[in-house]
């Protein structure tokens, strides 16, 4: 069984944002508007996170973009009361939203803090129609969402392979942040594959993962840039 | 803890875990369906992939719109498309929801209520077209065709060019372009003698210096410097970019460079000359150029044998690094070696934009700059440097003058009375000067399309006051922006993703190129495309005007181009595993890449594959370009001399007269200096010491233009680095914040002498201490309902201060207070 | 006849409360009634526009209804409890006390069990604890253990007032049916007082691991997670401690209450009260110690995400909090109930209340600076409640209140039985239990021989 | 008395429905470990749990039905309505 994995290059990444918006396109992710936004309520299952090290004049500015990291031993999957979020056998971490109860146990305890929970009603225009991805189901308030690696795709891929009697290949299934990146500093695929470009990624000297400490066993690993 | 999915999912009695493939994709166990939910359900759902060009910004990027059901969902980068090669900012991204505004115009309004009040009475296209050609007949009728004026936004797409093509058939001069994105070419004048674009091959380069130029953010077509910087650190070891940016800010760009040089707003023209300085006493320039292709670099004789000081002695004796050190706060030892690694660069370029550009002594400013690249010799051919041809379009049939129109044509436009100024080309922010005062004629009838100069001038309230006075304003916009609210009329125009349109040269970019922009969903709305309607009242007023504009719509007025382009064979369609190298390959050995056998085949592979490029530029030829009196790349401005002269209207010019007419475009120097780059303090009100600060904006890649206020997602993701969705924030060095007790996340105000603006503070090390800044793009007055009311305008509190040489807008000007407010904010 | 029977009853007045009804009563019902329904119109308000209406956001999504849940609960280990250690220990002054104390048990539990509720974003979907539930997640132990204690204390509520429901039966108060009901038959004959004693030890030693069980696992909810400020071992001893220490101010605060309000004084001395209120200042003690001992693991080991929850609570946004928590649960009580001047009813009282608010406030240092201080730069979250929440937490409290009110309309709120029995039997009993703890007296023999010495 | 008999079948069936309330309990758990055996999700601690819980309560529903059936026993002893002292207090007194 595939293992899916991303690796983002640090050094080829700018912090432009296309990866953000890309994922809150593709996965019908509401825009909450400016009361709510003001409230923290922003829904970001992509996010830039930036920081900024050292003194004037001497500043760098990180800028690092964070998916859900579908960790191999997720704690928040440990904790849901009612299996509304799981890891599948390819290694992808899941949320089922008709499942979840909304308790916010896997929010609170997911020490990246990549969950996020639906405050209000998800609203668009009117206008809009039905010009949402129908890939995707649209989320009713109340329940816990996720990067879910646009798992969406995974099966598209799988039935269309499946029309042409063949085996998956790399760039056969790839999330729409790693597809929209423009600077292609985001790798998809199986991490266990070596064929597939992340698994020789992650064995790079520059490769390494958020809080490895915790024993999370993040899928996402980073290619620190080089100074 | 391992679960078998399928078993998982057999049991949960689900197919899709939460997101559906088929069907609404939740058991009806648990379902609870939205309505939302319910529409996506039930269609067929055939997807289909079109191209297109991004109407968002000038940076004309290809895309490629996902439709289901014919119904665009989604749009991504075109990855066949030259310039932008498969990547798109947020603001294409988002672009969808420009197609599905819900405060998009529908259909003709006529206002009702007073100017500027919004209150609007839908009317029928006939009838609206009735009321505009009514005027322009009494117009002509009137011998008057001179004051119909037009400002449009961005230029380079045939479309706009079309309105060109009829305000001169129509015999108006009057045709204004605002578009903030385009770079200055004054300088380039004032050393070259040309006005041509230049554009920059980044390819070769060891070293890129960049004069606060925020490319990353604003572009031209942000994404594709995202692309390039993101490769210069990874061509590999040894073959990476050096990059040095200069700002008082650490913005993306800067974040992003090798090298950050912090220098204070408005001194960057010390700093260029304290890199020549180093560059020429190491010898490290390109002795053999400046030698046989400058004029003015070493000290001159004029034919009255007076001495002349060069540029070399001036750099040499003025512009050592430990004074630059003290008029830029660079450390003189950064200076030195930032210049001695780009005198030693085999091919380094210097670049410069932004805050350079915008500021009282920004010709200047860029005039050092660019001279840096005269040192490295890349205005000679090595290819680093060039002036791309625009796509070789069919030209259009000579346009018909009738006797009206010659009239009108020869009268001069609104900018050309304008004395305080030199070259008036970019100056429309001086257009309320002359219009406030019906100089020289009134302007009786106005077309707006794209220009939204109440919100984008710093004399915004000046550019209000002139549209009150305007008898008679039609709006081709799409929504009601701030300068739409004044019009009489509004002639919707379409969304981007609903019209024909082809965008071409890009500024910056080496090689010429167009995007092919279609329609890729039917119009939702009763608008129409500007050019059609410009074609229509054309055929409407009849004679010369209509025989100029022979086209029966704007779809085969842009085929009429193209077929240009199919005739000559040139170039090729954008195409897959069609590398640039390759192609150069085959185009080498005479191979046609492509044959199409009709213009029909061609355009249809055009639309499919979304543009058109020349890969293989020819270099561009500077010494035939470059047109100075020395016929050399001119340390010592000549052509300003010349044009001195040709302002007094006189062939020879005493001291006494030239420093009248230096005094009266705000140049300080005298003599020789003048005539040469220097650096020139701004000089900077703050009223004794009462605003303490400097204010100066920034623009992010989520609202490049501050159009975008009214697409919810980018407002959502305005400020993503710094998490202030939906609202403007001042970003302040912590030390600055400490001093004037401010701290993070307080409200504060901003208090320049025009005005104040409550924000929030955002306490970020890499501002330079001393200078605030506040985004650009919110504080909408109108322009829909995400957009009118969120955020603040730092335009509205800038002084109204220009650089009296280009006419442009001087945005390091302006001297601020901040001053700790009342509420603390929420989140 | 009845006139004189009652006359005669030495313990008349735990009864007359329920017999007889004022003013007072009905008013305070309608105020709580009104507290109440204005938090179910709030409620009903956020299961119709989502948990939008609350303060909660990103990053800190779990607030009042977690820590009022977790406040609730550690009320609740009042009764059961302390009623079950001090049976167990045979600590006599306990007659008076134990109903009052099982009482709040059940009724906060009650209420406390239901606040996981209030906080589901879809509590519709409810039932997927009960079809699809997962007990490896600690929210299901849970469920589990809070539903066993809640039977556990309910049962050893009731089964110690079977005697008095029985007096109840037998003086015709009514109603009459519900305490023949639930007299279950009492006859108060040798062979039912037999197994009622036998059935309330077992109880007494069963629902002591309930009751401990059920805070360790509720600061499970939180230790589970590897969360900074969370992830913590002592956590469960040092919920349970916390727990006690509020129920026993809480029980204090109540007994000072209804001995005002029915004129207890009789049965409720300052002894009981000043019994109860060392204990208090033991848990205060004791709740220092294992404050300063997580707090000092944490701060010593000074790994940088946990000094930042640490730091946030001394010095950044929650200091306020913080050091009131401390004033409240620590200084406050240790300073009136060590000084033997202020330890008298109302400064119990006083200690009492601020232990009561201490506890709440250290319920939230608990859940929201972990929360708003994540390990990833994103923005510390402020976390200011709704009146939603406020709504429901007053009704929270309105709800104890008024089912403590009508409790005390419907029974004895001090054990009939067990005030007589100790009359009757334990002065004896407690004699001879003393004289078998102290030195057995000198026989004869060796008595004369020692004053043979002397001479 | 018909009263007494529609007292004593309540108090039968409250009995009772702590019994069923217990069993709930103990299905529910077990449909738990059910479903995590089903989907090998869990499981260990599943069965952990359930055997700490489970007798919990089936240990609580017998006390107080051992409490039931020995208090029926005595039932109509001593009829106390008509006894002077009055209350239960008088079969304490007889206790000593």
């Amino acid at each position: 069984m595939a293992k899916w994995g991303m690796v983002i290059d640090l050094n080829k990444c700018t912090g432009c944002g296309e990866c953000v918006t890309a994922c809150k396109v593709e996965l019908n992710v509401p825009v909450v508007g400016p009361e709510e936004s003001a409230k923290g309520r922003t829904l970001l299952c992509m996010d830039i996170l930036s920081t900024y090290e050292g003194e004037f004049p001497d500043v760098k500015m990180r800028t690092l973009p964070r998916p859900c990291f579908h960790c191999e031993h997720p704690p928040c999957i440990k904790v849901c009361p009612v299996r509304a979020t799981y890891i599948n056998d390819e290694g992808i971490v899941a949320q089922i939203y008709p499942q979840c109860i909304g308790c916010r146990y896997c929010q609170v305890a997911c020490p990246y803090t990549v969950k996020y929970f639906n405050w209000t009603k998800p609203e668009w225009p009117e206008e809009r129609g039905a010009a949402l991805n129908p890939d995707v189901s649209v989320r009713p308030e109340g329940v816990v969402e996720k990067c879910t690696f646009c798992v969406h795709r995974l099966q598209k891929a799988k039935e269309q392979v499946a029309v042409e009697g063949r085996e998956l290949r790399e760039g056969d299934y790839v999330p729409a942040c790693v597809e929209s990146c423009p600077t292609k500093a985001m790798y998809f695929g199986d991490l266990d594959n070596p064929k597939h470009m992340v698994s020789q990624l992650k064995k790079s000297h520059r490769a390494f993962r958020l809080m490895e400490d915790l024993g999370t066993e993040p899928k996402v690993y980073y290619l620190s840039e080089v100074e | 803890m391992e679960i078998s999915r399928r078993e998982f999912l057999k049991y949960l009695g689900i197919t899709t875990a939460g997101v559906s493939l088929t069907g609404l994709g939740c058991d009806s166990m648990w379902s609870v369906p939205d309505e939302v939910f319910e529409k996506i359900g039930g269609a067929p759902r055939i997807e289909t992939w079109e191209t297109s060009v991004c109407g968002l910004c000038s940076g004309g990027c290809g895309i490629k719109v996902r439709l289901i059901d014919d119904i665009p969902v989604r749009i991504l980068g075109n990855p066949l498309h030259a310039v932008n090669r498969g990547g798109v900012c947020p603001m294409a991204e988002a672009g969808i929801e420009a197609l599905y505004n819900p405060d998009r115009i529908r259909q003709p309004l006529q206002r009702i209520g007073e100017r500027g009040e919004d209150k609007w009475q839908e009317i029928s296209w006939d009838e609206a077209m009735q009321t505009v050609v009514s005027r322009l007949q009494g117009l002509r009728e009137k011998n008057a065709a001179h004051k119909l004026a037009f400002f449009t936004g961005q230029d380079n797409n045939l479309s706009s060019r079309l309105n060109e093509r009829f305000m001169q058939a129509f015999g108006s001069p009057n045709l204004f372009v605002f578009d903030q994105s385009k770079p200055s070419t004054v300088a380039t004048y004032l050393t070259q003698g040309h006005k041509s674009a230049l554009a920059y091959n980044f390819k070769d380069i060891e070293m890129l210096i960049n004069f606060g130029a925020d490319f990353l953010d604003e572009g031209p077509s942000p994404i594709r410097f995202n692309q390039l910087y993101s490769e210069f650190r990874n061509r590999g070891e040894g073959r990476n970019v050096k990059v040095v940016h200069v700002d008082s800010r650490l913005s993306r760009t800067a974040s992003n460079s090798n090298q950050w040089l912090p220098a204070k707003p408005g001194t960057m023209a010390a700093l260029a000359l304290g890199i020549a300085n180093v560059v020429i006493k190491d010898g490290n320039y390109d002795k053999r150029y400046i030698k046989t292709h400058s004029f003015g670099f070493d000290d001159w004789r004029d034919p009255s044998g007076n001495s002349r000081i060069g540029f070399k002695a001036l750099v040499e004796d003025n512009y050592y690094p430990e004074k630059v050190a003290k008029i830029t706060g660079v450390p003189a030892r950064r200076i030195v070696e930032v210049a001695r690694e780009f005198g030693a660069a085999k091919s380094a370029l210097v670049l410069a934009g932004g805050q350079a550009i915008n500021s009282s002594n920004g010709v200047y400013t860029l005039w050092a700059i660019e001279c840096l690249n005269a040192l490295k010799g890349n205005y000679a051919d090595n290819g680093v440097i060039s002036v791309p041809k625009a796509p070789p379009f069919r030209e259009p049939p000579k346009i018909n003058v009738d006797r009206v129109a010659a009239n009108g044509l020869k009268r001069p436009d609104l900018l050309q009375s304008i004395s305080d100024i030199c070259f008036a080309d970019d100056a429309v922010a001086f257009l309320p000067k002359t219009m406030l005062e019906n100089q020289p004629y009134q302007i009786q009838v106005l077309f707006l399309a794209n220009a939204n100069p109440v919100f984008n001038a710093v004399n915004q309230s000046d550019f209000a006051a002139v549209l009150e006075e305007i008898p008679f304003i039609v709006s081709f916009s799409s929504s009601l922006d701030e300068t739409s609210v004044y019009a009489d009329l509004v002639l919707p125009d379409h969304v981007y993703l609903e019209k024909h349109d082809v965008a071409y040269s890009v500024p910056m970019v080496d090689f010429s190129h167009f995007g092919m922009q279609q329609p890729v969903v039917a119009p939702l709305y009763n608008t129409r495309h500007t050019g059609d309607v410009i074609l229509q009242i054309a055929q409407s007023l009849g004679g010369t005007v209509a025989s100029s504009l022979p086209w029966a719509d704007t779809k085969t007025y842009l085929d009429d181009h193209l077929r240009g382009v199919y005739e000559t064979g040139a170039g090729t369609i954008f195409s897959e595993r069609m590398d640039e190298d390759w192609l150069k390959f085959l185009k080498e050995r005479g191979w046609q890449v492509f044959e199409y056998s009709t213009f029909d085949e061609f355009r249809q592979v055009l639309l499919d594959k979304g543009g058109w490029w020349n890969p293989f530029p020819d270099p561009t030829d500077f010494r035939r370009l470059v047109k100075t009196p020395s016929k050399k790349y001119e340390f010592y401005s000549q052509v300003f001399e010349e044009e001195i002269k040709r302002h007094l209207q006189t062939t020879k010019v005493s001291k006494d007269e030239e420093n009248a007419v230096l005094q009266k475009w705000k140049v300080e120097a005298r003599g020789d200096l003048a005539f040469l780059p220097h650096y020139e303090a701004q000089k900077l009100r703050d009223n004794e010491g009462r605003f303490p600060l400097q204010l100066l904006p920034f623009k992010l890649i989520t609202n490049i233009t501050g159009e975008g206020s009214n697409l919810p997602m980018l407002q959502e993701l305005f400020g993503l680095l710094t998490r202030n969705y939906w609202q403007s924030w001042v970003e302040i060095n912590p030390e600055t914040a400490h001093d004037h007790k401010i701290s993070e996340g307080d409200m504060v105000r901003i208090i320049s002498p025009k005005g104040s603006l409550e924000v929030v503070a955002r306490l970020i090390p890499g501002i330079m201490p001393g200078v605030v800044y506040v985004p650009f793009g919110l504080g909408h007055k109108a322009n829909g309902r995400y957009a009118k009311g969120i955020g603040v305008n730092p335009y509205e509190i800038f002084l109204e201060e220009f650089d009296h040489l280009s006419g442009m807008s001087s945005l390091t000007s302006t001297k601020v207070i901040v001053e700790k407010g009342n509420r603390k904010e929420m989140a | 006849m009845s006139e004189r029977q009652h006359s005669t009853f030495e313990d008349e007045q735990l009864i007359r409360p329920i017999e007889q009804t004022g003013p007072g009563f009905y008013l305070m019902v309608a105020v709580l009634v009104g507290v109440i329904a204005f938090a179910g119109y709030t409620y009903i308000r956020q299961i119709l526009f989502g948990l939008g209406v609350t303060g909660l956001a990103q990053p800190v999504s779990w607030g009042f209804y977690i820590i009022n849940f977790v406040f609730f609960i550690g009320i609740s280990h009042a009764g059961t409890l302390i009623s079950a250690i001090l049976r167990l220990s045979k600590a006599e002054w306990r007659r008076p006390i134990t109903r009052m104390a099982e009482v709040i048990t059940a009724i906060v539990l009650a209420i406390g069990g239901l606040h996981p509720i209030l906080d589901l974003g879809r509590p519709d979907r409810m039932l997927h604890l009960f079809t699809e539930g997962r007990l490896q997640s600690p929210l299901l132990w849970d469920v589990t253990s809070i539903t066993a204690y809640f039977a556990a204390s309910t049962v050893y509520l009731y089964l110690p007032m079977i005697p008095d429901i029985a007096i109840l039966r037998d003086r015709g108060t009514r109603p009459r049916w519900l305490y023949e009901f639930l007299a279950w038959g009492w006859r108060g004959t040798e062979h039912q007082k037999k197994v009622l004693e036998r059935a309330i030890n077992i109880l007494m030693v069963m629902v002591i691991p309930i009751a401990i069980s059920v805070h360790t696992v509720i600061s499970f909810i939180f230790s589970m997670t590897i969360q900074p400020g969370w992830h913590s071992t002592i956590f469960g001893p040092y919920f349970v401690v916390g727990a006690i220490f509020s129920g026993i101010a809480a029980l204090l605060i109540v007994m000072i209450a209804f001995r005002k309000a029915f004129d207890l004084g009789k049965y409720l001395k300052l002894i009981h009260f000043q019994y109860l209120s060392t204990l208090l200042l033991i848990m205060s003690f004791l709740w220092f110690y294992f404050t300063f001992a997580e707090y000092l693991t944490g701060f010593y080991g000074h790994e940088p995400n946990e000094m930042r929850v640490f730091l946030y609570k001394f010095t950044g946004d929650y200091a306020p909090w913080f050091w009131m928590m401390g004033i409240c649960n620590f200084l406050i009580p240790v300073v009136i109930l060590v000084n033997p001047k202020t330890k008298k009813i109302p400064g119990i009282l006083i200690a009492s209340i601020s232990v009561v608010i201490g506890m709440w406030l250290e319920r939230l240092i608990v859940v929201v600076p972990s929360l708003a201080n994540p390990r990833l730069p994103y923005p510390t979250g402020i976390y200011i409640p709704s009146l939603t929440e406020w709504s429901l937490f007053a009704g929270g409290v309105a709800v104890f209140v008024l089912a403590f009110m009508l409790f005390a309309k419907l029974f004895p709120l001090i054990s009939i039985w067990e005030i007589q029995e100790g009359r009757e039997k334990s002065v004896h009993a407690v004699a001879e239990r003393l004289k078998s703890y102290l030195p057995d007296p000198p026989s004869e023999q060796l008595l004369s021989e020692e004053l043979g010495n002397r001479r | 008395m018909k009263n007494d008999k529609i007292i004593f079948w309540l108090q039968i069936a409250s009995v009772s429905w702590i019994w069923i309330f217990v069993l709930g309990v103990a299905i529910w758990i077990l449909n738990l470990i059910r479903v995590a055996h089903k989907i090998n999700d869990a499981l260990n601690a599943s069965v952990g749990i359930s055997i700490v819980a489970i007798p919990v309560f089936f240990t609580l529903a017998a006390i107080l039905t051992y409490v039931f059936v020995g208090l029926q026993k005595d039932k109509h002893q001593g009829d106390v309505r008509t006894n002077q002292t009055g209350g239960i207090d008088s079969s304490w007194r007889g206790i000593k």
